[in-house]
Formats: structure tokens, C-alpha cells, sequence
């Protein structure tokens, strides 16, 4: 035990007396388990960042340290705890999941440091919960959802059957899209998350509701098995599937390989997609392509603004990074070139932006893709801004 | 009540239960037999799905790529029982519970490294991939029609192979009277390690049939080893009629909590309240079934009968 | 005088099988009563059942007249029945002296006592190494039960039971297994305890049992066919044919 | 200390570099460290509980965790309600009153679901506590008041006499003291008269049930003192992490406490404190190293089951004891 406790040490010495003129970026994310498919492309993305910057914000050199949250609340809260006291990082990035980020958030806050969630945007964080110090590259979660419900209006679809999996993010996304369908909704089912992949249960149900579409959420893994098994009870012409964050850029090729004709136009809503045409996002799919020789996914594009979110701020006090009040400035302002195109922050640090409806296609080598064929909102901000007390 | 929801639900479950079989059945006779403990067993049902899936690609059919893996399976679980279990019999279950802790452990990261966290989808023939409706309303994945054949096909073999074939009565009197096997001068060794590859065989067929509905993928194999415990427990330790019983009891417990326990809730509690603790009450149900059997039978419905 | 242990009517059947099979027995106080029989006459089934290790399916049994028949083991214990094991049934993790302390302790109060270490309260001590010397174990008291031999570990249930201080003592073939030697002792040992203990014993050394015991019941396949006199039963045709002319 | 063993005096080489060490890591600006070593210690109180069962009772509980979910649950939910409001009963920040809810719900749910497991024995044992982990799990994942299974942070933590606990420093001096009076408690009761019983129907049951013991209420009550010990080490979790979930009653939780146990060496005194203090270190070292951490990891513990019988501390012993 000795030695170990002696080996631990030695590896902390080493970490900590180097100190140069850098930026200390952690960023959490799932890199075992099934959730590191996930973890594994937003990884790709912030290194293809750091290649873009050249290594450097301002005249900083970016030290960027991965965790793996293993896809557990508990996990997650010791690694942040982790890169907030050994590492000493200036600026905490990532977190996936909701409950994740739920956990996590005070270690870093409480810290006095920045906190940039890649993905997760569970309600709290976005109302009561919010904090100077926290900003959001990518949504609240309710918001998707919501323009998912106003393009089902807009389709005409009069009632749905919804499932989705029961933990923070599967319960904001069905609040989302209740909020706003018009339609009825003829049955919710929560099943258990992350270890239910069978959901022959629920689709009979669903069937036998006689809905007239099925809304569901499922990222990860899950959503492919959910997808599989949406084709083979053949519910394709009378049950017509709307979905979130489920089917992606990390399935899309998997469904491609198992011949999985049914997802090609399937339709889902979201805040980005790869034709978006900016010169960031030409740029960042290009080389992200041409890297990994996929399409880069939803998670991947918001992981790469955020570098570039922190780049800005950095830049902003010509790297001074105790300058705290003037780095927040510099990212309320949002004026780095995202990927998504131009978008504002609330009072309560979340994205004001555009969602848009994006369709599963072929491109031109016959890879499976997406398009946008419509833009839902043009400038979208989520319910929860009105209880952040932040100005 | 919608009669042919609770029909379609009760196949649905029909169908989990005998998965949940061929899991518990290597389980219950590698645990009756050798008296090993073997928590190792959810990853070689996902090396099944694995390896099934990756063959499904190479040999371009679904059903070709089981034949090939099911022996490969069953090469597995002789060399998990060649190099670790067989230097573990003597020991107690503890020793077996932390061994095969580390074995799951090891054989969990070798997946994820070979085949990457993505997991993979299998794709199926289109005569498999569609639906038959049995009757008005009744539709039914003619995959999962295929997987209630080959659970009860498999569960009957099982039977006839333990009840009236030689390698069953070696294998019946080796659950009870260990010496008196070997006093009959039959190699013990050699029918454990067949024993452990069947086990192992049956567990890979269990991967291999749910592949294609939820895809392999890393971690599969620690969901399905506690509720195939659950299976065997219920059912008694080494009885494989105690097995299937307590897998269908289980795999329709399952299904119709999930289909049925949020109306149930809903007639005494709000909509919401309901939504939320029904997936919790179903999930919790197996392990209340089991405490109230065990709390009645403390062996399990069908008991060994000398230890 | 009123018997110490009455059987009326015990049956118990095993899948078909009748291990126990109308069973009727009674033992005077401060008796020694053998019961012999073939293997597998079940003879330790209907110990069990008496020592509350197993449930009889029907009959009753009384001590003192009072009816135990569905008391569990501890209590039948509390009550002064002891046994002995026909296989060694000691734990064998601990010292010799522990086993017969445990013995000392249950007779101690209740062992809800969770400070003082058990080892070092020598009124316990001192009675189990008292027993264990009338068996001759006083120099192995320190040594671990499964670091002895199988002699001595006979030696070890006699102690134990002994140390029950019970009033009703099960001996299931206590001699099993010991040379001719140990054998002799233990009849010796035993025949000192005669009119202190009633005990109901279980040999298959004939020699033993006819110089210990005062009655004799003979028990074949669940029944017993004969209870009488040692000499009665030497004479008996029945048992001849049963049982002793087999030998 | 003439009578010291080889293992008395590791121990106690063990419990000296556990005081020492992590107050200097947090002096010398190290504070993770710190965490690490609070946590050690808070689940070695934990393994320390289970092996009084496991180790002396032969009692393979494997629903431990539940107890350490009880015993934060009883920090988090009081607390929660005396910031936000509600269940006016309980809503409050006085750590005694946690301290009173975490070890008596905890000896509750331990009578209640030892009485019925007690009846079972051997694997069957393992299974139905097991099953009751379980159903405290997903009871605590159906109680949205406390946000289910995404958990519950706790903002402010139990408030105790002579002791804060928002001080790193003072909440590894409690959780220290914590362990070093239940390792004495689980020593003393396993060589009292109790502990004896208790052992003795571990190795022979029938033999003691034979001598008159009513063995099923002694393992009852040895289950009660180990679940309150347990969910006292709960207590102190729940105000280490400030964060709390279900997840921590999940059963591949209990397994981890019990492979501490197993790995450290059962029914010895330190064992249980350096399976878990090897289970975490390794965990943290070894992670650092590799993300495919678990495949040494594993292979780690398959060596030690198949070459070194009886845990870690049997390499430490000498010959003789």
C-alpha cells in the first residue's frame, strides 16, 4: 500500500509543478462503456479544434485533459473533482449527460471556475440552478423537443404515443414535446435507463394505443436498438416514428452496414447540421471527414464550438485568465464563429438559436446523411431563463 | 381489457422468458453440477453477440453466422474452464465471485478494445425481418417467433439430453454424488469442461438470437447475469425445470408489469405519479417475486435434493 | 415412575420411503437405552427427529410428559437433550477448548453479551477444560479441532455433550470408527455416567451396547420390532433373524 | 503490545500512515489526494461492517449498499427539505438527527429484510439480500420529489457539535476516529461471547443450534449491528460527496464492497481496510494510466484468486498465525 500511496504521489508531483504559460482545459466525457461512442466523437472533435488553433488561444498553449465519467453520476463528480483539485484546471468543458452535469456542476462552481456543458441541459441548470460562471455550447433539453411538437402541429398529426427512457434528460425531452403538442397523447411509457434495449413491451402498446405517431428519445446505443426493433414489428406506415437525439451521425453508419432502409427519411429535430453553410462548419466537417471518415455528430459539432467559446473568452483578456469578469463578458457575447452559425446567450447563459428539421439522405458517394428541410425556430430561447436569477 | 395486447404482451414475455432460459440453463448447470459460481457467464453471452454479429458480416447471413459461432462459443467456455475454473472448484464461492468478477472485468475491456464501444447492429434476412399478424390486431417480428422456437426447442432438448441420455444421467449424478461419478470411472474432468462449453453454448445462442433486436454491445452481458441468477435462484440451484419455469414466470412478470402496472396505477394514483413509478415498480418486481419464494421456500421452488 | 422421553406413534417417510415407521419408545430417567439395527434402518432419522434436527410427519414426543414434538432444536437443548454426531460434527475452525466453552456458554444465560471477551471468563474455561480432561483432551485444549484425529474427535463429542450438562444424552454411534482400545475407554467412560444421565444410544459394537446398555430396542426398516432385557433380546428369534443373525 | 503479531503491527503500521499521510497531502496543497483517502476510509468502515458478517457471521450479504444509500438519504433528504421546503417533520440541518435517521432506518430495513433473508442460507443468501438492495434501489429511483435516479446534491451538510463538517480536515478526522472505533467494536464483539456464537455457527451451524443457541436471532442481530454500522458509514458519504443517488444501492455497488472485503482478506481485522484502500488506490492509479484500466484490473484479480488463497493480508501473515 506504501508503494502506491508513494507512486501516487510521484505521479502527482509531476503534474503539478509544471506550470508554464498555458491553458488548463478538463473535459469530461464517457469514454468506457456504451456511452463512449458518445464520448469518443466529442473527443475527435476538440482535438480537431486544438489542430485548428494551431495548439494555442492567444498566446497560450492549450492543455487539454480528458475524463471518463463512466457513464455514471458518481464517476463524474469525482473526476471533476479530480481536475478541479489535483489538476488544477482553469476551465472544466464537456459532460454528455444530464445527470451527469447534475452532479458535477457544484465541484466546479463551488471552485470558482468555468463550466461549459457540451451537451447536457437539464432544466435546473438552465432556472433556479444557473450561474454566472456557467455557459452552454449546445441546448437546453426541453427546447428540441419543442420544436419537434411544433413541426407534429404543423404535419397535422393529432395524437402520439411517446416513450422515452426515465432519467433527467428523457423526462425534459417528454416535458418538451407535451409542452408543445397540440395533439393528444395517448400514452407515455419511461422505461429504465441506460439497461433496457428491448422495448417490445412498449411497442405494443404504443400500437395498440392507436396513436397516430410515436415521439421517442433515445441516444446511444439504445436508439439503434430502439430503431431495430421500430422496423421489425413493421410499424413504419401506421405508427410513424418522430424522434430526438436518437438517430445520428454515430448510428447513421451502423444502420447503413445492417441495410436498415427504413431510417432513410426519417425526419428529427436539431441545432445543427453538417450543410449548414458558414465557413467554420465547412471547415470543421471537411476536416473532420477527411480525419475519421465519418460524418461528425450533433455532439461532435458542440464540442468543437466549445474550444472555440473558451478561445474567444481567452483571447478577450489577452490571456489573463484571472481576469474572470472580462472572460465571461467575452462569451456572453457569443461572437466566435460557431458552427451552427450566429447565435446570442440568455440571462441564464443558454443559447438563443435557430432549430432547425433535418432528414435522413444520401450524399453524393451514397454515404447516409442529413439535410435541413426546414428551419422550425429561427431564435428559440428555453422556458427556464424566467427563474435565473441572472440578469 | 385489450385482449390482444395481453395476448401480444404475454408472447412478448413468452419470448424473454425462454431467453432468459438459455442464459439460466448453462447457468443452473455449470452452478448444480460443478458448484461454480460464474459471473462470467453475462460476457460470454455477449461474446455470442459479438461474435455472431461480426461473423453476420463476413458470412453475409445471419443464420450461417450462428452455426459458426456457436461452436466457437462453446470453444470459449472450454478455455474459460481450462485456464481459470478448473484450478477454482475447490475453492469456495467467494473465491469463484472475485475470480469471475475479474474474468468480466477482462473480458468487458477486450471487447470494447476489438470491437469498439459503437457495439454493432445486425442486420437480418428479409423473410426474418418482417411481421405475421396470428390473427386480427396480433402482429407479431417473425424474429421473435423464431427466437419462442428455438427457446422451446432448445428448453426440449434439454430435457430429453439431462432425463434420457447417458451424458444426463452422468450429469444428473454428478449434481447429487460427486465420488459416485468418478467411482464409476468416467473422466469427471472432461464431462465438467463439456458441461462448462455447453453452458457456455447455450448462453452464446441467447447473444446471438437477441443481436439483431438490440444490437451487441459492451455490457450487455452485466444486465442479463443478475436476472439469470434471479432465474436460477427461483427455480432452485441445478434443477433446469425449476429454470424454465422461473424464466418464463420472470420473462411474463417483466413484460406485462411494463404493459400494464401504469393503468393499474393510474386507478389510484394521477397520471403522472403513475408514469413515474411504474417503470420502477416493474423493475422491482423480479426481485420482490424472488424475496417472497425464497422467504416461503428458501431453496427455491424446486430444491436440490442432496447436497 | 413417569419415563423421562416418550415416543407415541412417530412417522416419517422420505419421498415414499418410511424412514420412521410407528415408532413408540420410552426412556427412564438416568437409563441407558441402545437401539441397534441394520444400516439404513434409521436409526439417526429418528434421533433427528428427537433432537428436533427434523420434523416427524406424526406421533409426538414428550419430555417430562411435556409434548416438544414441534419445538425446534435450541429449545429441545434449553430443555437438557443433547446428541452426538455419527459423522464429527464439531467446528472446526476453533480450539478444542472453544467447542466445549460453547458448550459451557449455552448453559450460561443468554449470549447477548457483546464486551467482555469470551475468552477470558474463566468460569466457562475452567468447566470445559474440566470436561475435556474426563476425556482426556486436557493437553489438545489449545490445538485447533481440525488438527485432531478421529478418535479424538469422538472423544471431543463426548465432551461436548458432556458439557451440556443434559439431562437426555443422543449418542449416535459414538463409537464409530475408534480402535478397540478407545473403544474400551469409552465403555468404561460411559458406564461411570450410568444413573446420571439417561441415555439414548446408538452402536453398532454389540460388545458395547450389551455391556452398557438396560434395555435394548431394535429398530428394521422404520420399526421397532423388539424392546426388552439385553438378554431377552440376545435370545430374541425375530432380532436373530433380523438383524444379529446377519452378523 | 509484547503480544503483538505480524498483522497486529501492520495494522497498526497501516492505521498510523492513514493519519498521517492524507493530512500532509492536504497541507502540501494535494486536496484531491485528501478526497481519495476520505472515501478509503468511509467504505473501509463499510467493508469493516461487512465483514463482520461475511467474514466472522459467513453471512454473504450482498445488499450492502443499500445500507450506505439509507444512511445518505438520511443526510440528503432532511437537508433538502430544510432548504427547499416540505416534510416539516424532518426538514433540518442538525446532524444529529441525521446521525438518529441514518443508523435507525438502517436497523430498520436490517430487520425487517435480515429477519426474512436469514431464513435462506449460502448462495440463496446472497441472492435475497441482494433482491432487497435492489428494490431499495429502484424504490429511491421512483422518488421524483428527490429527483429519481439523477440523484440529489446536498448544499448544506450536517451540522454537528464540536465538529464541521464543510472542513476537508475535519470530516477525514471524524470519518478516521469513525473507522478506528469499528474496527475495535467488530474486534471486541467478534471475541465476546456474541462473537463466538456467531463464529461458531459460521463453521457448524447444526452443532450450535444442537447446544441450544437459537442461531437465526444472533445472526439476526449480528445483521442488525452491521447494517447500522453500514449506514452510519452511509451518513458520512453522503457529507463527504454531496452528492447522492440511487445508484449508490445498486447491486454491482455491493459487490464492489464485497470484493473489497474478499480482496483484502475476510474475517481478519484490516483486511477489509486494505481491500479497499488497493480496490480504490489501483482504481485511481490504474485509470490515470489507461482508460482500459479494467483488464489489468482483472487480471489482477483472477491472479490473486488463483495463487493467493484468502486475500491479500495472507501474503502479509506469517506462517504460524
Amino acid at each position: 500500500m506504501k508503494k502506491l500511496l508513494s507512486a501516487a504521489l510521484a505521479a502527482t508531483m509531476l503534474t503539478s509543478f509544471v506550470q508554464a504559460a498555458e491553458v488548463k482545459i478538463g473535459f469530461v466525457t464517457t469514454l468506457t462503456t456504451g456511452g463512449a461512442v458518445i464520448g469518443k466523437d466529442q473527443e475527435k472533435a476538440v482535438n480537431l479544434a486544438i489542430e485548428h488553433m494551431g495548439g494555442k488561444m492567444g498566446d497560450l498553449d492549450v492543455n487539454l485533459i480528458f475524463a471518463d465519467d463512466g457513464f455514471k453520476p458518481e464517476t463524474g463528480k469525482q473526476v471533476t473533482d479530480k481536475l478541479v483539485k489535483q489538476d488544477n484546471v482553469d476551465i472544466v468543458a464537456g459532460y454528455i449527460w444530464s445527470n451527469v452535469l447534475l452532479a458535477s456542476r457544484k465541484s466546479v462552481l463551488d471552485a470558482g471556475k468555468f463550466l461549459i456543458t457540451t451537451n447536457a441541459g437539464p432544466g435546473p441548470v438552465a432556472g433556479k440552478l444557473c450561474h454566472e460562471n456557467f455557459f452552454s455550447a449546445s441546448w437546453q433539453n426541453d427546447e428540441t423537443p419543442m420544436a419537434m411538437g411544433e413541426v407534429l402541429n404543423q404535419k397535422g398529426v393529432k395524437s402520439i404515443y411517446i416513450i422515452a427512457p426515465n432519467y433527467a434528460a428523457g423526462k425534459g425531452m417528454v416535458a418538451g414535446v407535451k409542452r408543445t403538442f397540440k395533439g393528444a397523447i395517448l400514452g407515455t411509457d419511461m422505461t429504465t435507463w441506460p439497461t433496457q434495449l428491448d422495448f417490445s413491451a412498449e411497442l405494443a402498446k404504443a400500437k395498440a394505443s392507436g396513436a397516430e405517431g410515436l415521439f421517442i428519445f433515445y441516444p446511444g446505443k439504445a436508439g439503434g436498438a430502439f430503431m431495430k426493433q421500430y422496423q421489425q414489428a413493421g410499424l413504419k406506415d401506421s405508427l410513424p416514428l418522430y424522434t430526438t437525439f436518437t438517430v445520428d451521425a454515430l448510428s447513421l453508419p451502423k444502420f447503413q452496414a445492417a441495410e436498415f432502409t427504413d431510417v432513410l427519411g426519417s425526419q428529427f429535430t436539431q441545432q445543427w447540421d453538417p450543410t449548414i453553410d458558414n465557413e467554420q462548419n465547412k471547415r470543421f466537417v471537411a476536416d473532420f471527414r477527411a480525419k475519421h471518415g465519418s460524418y461528425p455528430s450533433f455532439y461532435a459539432a458542440q464540442a468543437y464550438d466549445s474550444m472555440f467559446l473558451i478561445k474567444s473568452a481567452v483571447e478577450a483578456v489577452g490571456g489573463d485568465l484571472t481576469d474572470m469578469d472580462s472572460m465571461r463578458a467575452a462569451m456572453e457575447s457569443a461572437s466566435y464563429p460557431s458552427v451552427r452559425g450566429e447565435y446570442t446567450y440568455g440571462n441564464n447563459h443558454m443559447p438563443i438559436q435557430a432549430y432547425y428539421l433535418r432528414e435522413v439522405v444520401k450524399d453524393d458517394d451514397g454515404n447516409w446523411t442529413t439535410k435541413i428541410v426546414q428551419t422550425v425556430y429561427e431564435a428559440h430561447q428555453d422556458i427556464y431563463a424566467k427563474d435565473c436569477p441572472l440578469k | 381489457m385489450d385482449y390482444t395486447l395481453l395476448f401480444v404482451q404475454m408472447l412478448n414475455g413468452l419470448q424473454l422468458g425462454l431467453l432468459l432460459f438459455l442464459v439460466a440453463s448453462g447457468l443452473t448447470l455449470v452452478f448444480g453440477i460443478l458448484d461454480f459460481v460464474n459471473l462470467a457467464h453475462g460476457s460470454i453471452y455477449m461474446l455470442g453477440a459479438f461474435i455472431c454479429a461480426s461473423l453476420t458480416f463476413v458470412l453475409g447471413n445471419f443464420l450461417w453466422a450462428v452455426l459458426v459461432a456457436l461452436p466457437l462459443t462453446g470453444l470459449v467456455g472450454y478455455a474459460v474452464e481450462l485456464l481459470m475454473a478448473r484450478r477454482l472448484y475447490d475453492k469456495d464461492h467467494l473465491d469463484h465471485v472475485l475470480g469471475t468478477y475479474g474474468l468480466v472485468l477482462v473480458l468487458d475491456t477486450l471487447a470494447h478494445i476489438i470491437w469498439g464501444p459503437a457495439g454493432i447492429t445486425v442486420p437480418l434476412p428479409a423473410w426474418l425481418d418482417g411481421q405475421v399478424e396470428l390473427f386480427e390486431g396480433a402482429v407479431i417480428p417473425v424474429f421473435r417467433l423464431l427466437i419462442i422456437a428455438t427457446g422451446l426447442a432448445v428448453a426440449g432438448g434439454l430435457f430429453w439430453l439431462v432425463n434420457y441420455t447417458r451424458l444426463g444421467m452422468l450429469i444428473r449424478a454428478g449434481a447429487s454424488n460427486r465420488t459416485m461419478v468418478s467411482a464409476l470411472g468416467i473422466n469427471i474432468q472432461t464431462l465438467f469442461a463439456l458441461v462448462f462449453a455447453l453452458g457456455a453454448m447455450l448462453a452464446g445462442l441467447a447473444g446471438m438470437l437477441i443481436s439483431p433486436i438490440t444490437g451487441a454491445s459492451i455490457g450487455m452481458g452485466g444486465q442479463i447475469i443478475i436476472t439469470a441468477f434471479v432465474v436460477i435462484i427461483i427455480g432452485g440451484i441445478g434443477s433446469m425445470k425449476g429454470a424454465f419455469i422461473a424464466a418464463v414466470i420472470i420473462g411474463l412478470i417483466d413484460t406485462l408489469g411494463r404493459s400494464f402496472l401504469d393503468k393499474l396505477f393510474m386507478l389510484f394514483m394521477n397520471e403522472n405519479a403513475a408514469e413515474t413509478a411504474a417503470p420502477a415498480v416493474s423493475a422491482m418486481m423480479i426481485y420482490i417475486l424472488m424475496a417472497i419464494i425464497l422467504a416461503v421456500k428458501p431453496q427455491g421452488l424446486f430444491p436440490p435434493k442432496v447436497r | 415412575m413417569k419415563p423421562l422421553l416418550e415416543v407415541k406413534g412417530l412417522m416419517k417417510s422420505f419421498g415414499g420411503v418410511r424412514a420412521t415407521d410407528n415408532v413408540h419408545l420410552d426412556l427412564a430417567k438416568g437409563e441407558i437405552h441402545a437401539i441397534i439395527g441394520p444400516n439404513g434402518a434409521g436409526k439417526t432419522t429418528l434421533i433427528s427427529q428427537l433432537s428436533g434436527g427434523l420434523q416427524p410427519d406424526a406421533g409426538t414426543v414428550l419430555l417430562n410428559g411435556a409434548d416438544i414434538t414441534n419445538m425446534p432444536a435450541y429449545k429441545r437443548a434449553k430443555l437438557g437433550i443433547t446428541r452426538s454426531f455419527q459423522i464429527t460434527s464439531l467446528v472446526m475452525g476453533m480450539s478444542v477448548l472453544d467447542n466445549v466453552a460453547l458448550a459451557v456458554q449455552a448453559n450460561d444465560g443468554h449470549s447477548y453479551k457483546f464486551l467482555k471477551p469470551a475468552r477470558s471468563i474463566c468460569h466457562i474455561r475452567d468447566k470445559a477444560m474440566e470436561n475435556l480432561a474426563k476425556v482426556g483432551l486436557r493437553k489438545r485444549a489449545d490445538d485447533l479441532a481440525s488438527a485432531l484425529s478421529h478418535g479424538e474427535h469422538r472423544q471431543m463429542e463426548i465432551a461436548i455433550a458432556l458439557a451440556s450438562e443434559a439431562e437426555l444424552m443422543l449418542l449416535d454411534e459414538p463409537m464409530a470408527g475408534l480402535g478397540p482400545k478407545e473403544s474400551a475407554l469409552l465403555v468404561d467412560f460411559l458406564k461411570e455416567l450410568k444413573g446420571q444421565r439417561t441415555i439414548l444410544l446408538i452402536e453398532h459394537d454389540m460388545d458395547a451396547v450389551f455391556a452398557l446398555a438396560d434395555r435394548i430396542s431394535v429398530l428394521v426398516y422404520g420399526r421397532i420390532i423388539a424392546t426388552s432385557l439385553p438378554d431377552e433380546i440376545r435370545n430374541n428369534d425375530d432380532v436373530r433373524h433380523a438383524y444379529l443373525g446377519e452378523e | 503490545m509484547k503480544n503483538m503479531t505480524k498483522t497486529g503491527w501492520i495494522t497498526l503500521l497501516g492505521m498510523a500512515a492513514l493519519a498521517v499521510l492524507p493530512p500532509y497531502f492536504l497541507l502540501n496543497g494535494h486536496a484531491f489526494y485528501m478526497d481519495l483517502a476520505t472515501r478509503l476510509v468511509i467504505l473501509g468502515i463499510a467493508a469493516v461492517s461487512l465483514n463482520l458478517l461475511l467474514g466472522y457471521g459467513g453471512l454473504i450479504s450482498f445488499g450492502h449498499a443499500a445500507f450506505i444509500g439509507l444512511g445518505a438519504y438520511a443526510v440528503g433528504i432532511p437537508s433538502y427539505h430544510a432548504t427547499w421546503g416540505g416534510f416539516d417533520l424532518i426538514a433540518s440541518y442538525n446532524g444529529m438527527l441525521h446521525l438518529v435517521l441514518a443508523i435507525g432506518v438502517s436497523a430498520l430495513f436490517a430487520l425487517i429484510t435480515g429477519a426474512i433473508s436469514l431464513r435462506t442460507k449460502g448462495v440463496y443468501f446472497l441472492m435475497i439480500t441482494m433482491a432487497f438492495g435492489q428494490m431499495a434501489f429502484f424504490l429511491f429511483q421512483a422518488l421524483d420529489v428527490y429527483n429519481g435516479d439523477d440523484g440529489l446534491t446536498i448544499d448544506v451538510r450536517s451540522e454537528l457539535p464540536f465538529v464541521n463538517l464543510d472542513s476537508p480536515m475535519q470530516l477525514y478526522g471524524l470519518s478516521y476516529v469513525s473507522l478506528a472505533v469499528a474496527m475495535l467494536l467488530v474486534k471486541t464483539i467478534v471475541n465476546s461471547r456474541f462473537g463466538m456464537v456467531l463464529q461458531g455457527a459460521k463453521d457448524n451451524n447444526e452443532r450450535m443450534v444442537t447446544l441450544g443457541y437459537n442461531t437465526y436471532f444472533y445472526r439476526l442481530t449480528a445483521y442488525v449491528i452491521s447494517g447500522m454500522m453500514c449506514g452510519y458509514a452511509g451518513f458520512l458519504l453522503g457529507n463527504f460527496t454531496t452528492f447522492i443517488s440511487p445508484d449508490m444501492m445498486h447491486w454491482t455497488r455491493s459487490g464492489e464492497l464485497m470484493f473489497m472485503v474478499i480482496l483484502g482478506g475476510s474475517s481478519t481485522a484490516l483486511g477489509p481496510i486494505l481491500g479497499s484502500s488497493v480496490f480504490i488506490l489501483l482504481e485511481e492509479v490504474l485509470s490515470s494510466f489507461t482508460i482500459f484500466w479494467h483488464l489489468p484490473f482483472g487480471l489482477m484479480l483472477i491472479g490473486l484468486v488463483l495463487f493467493v488463497r484468502g486475500g491479500l493480508m495472507r501474503l502479509f501473515k506469517g506462517r504460524g498465525e
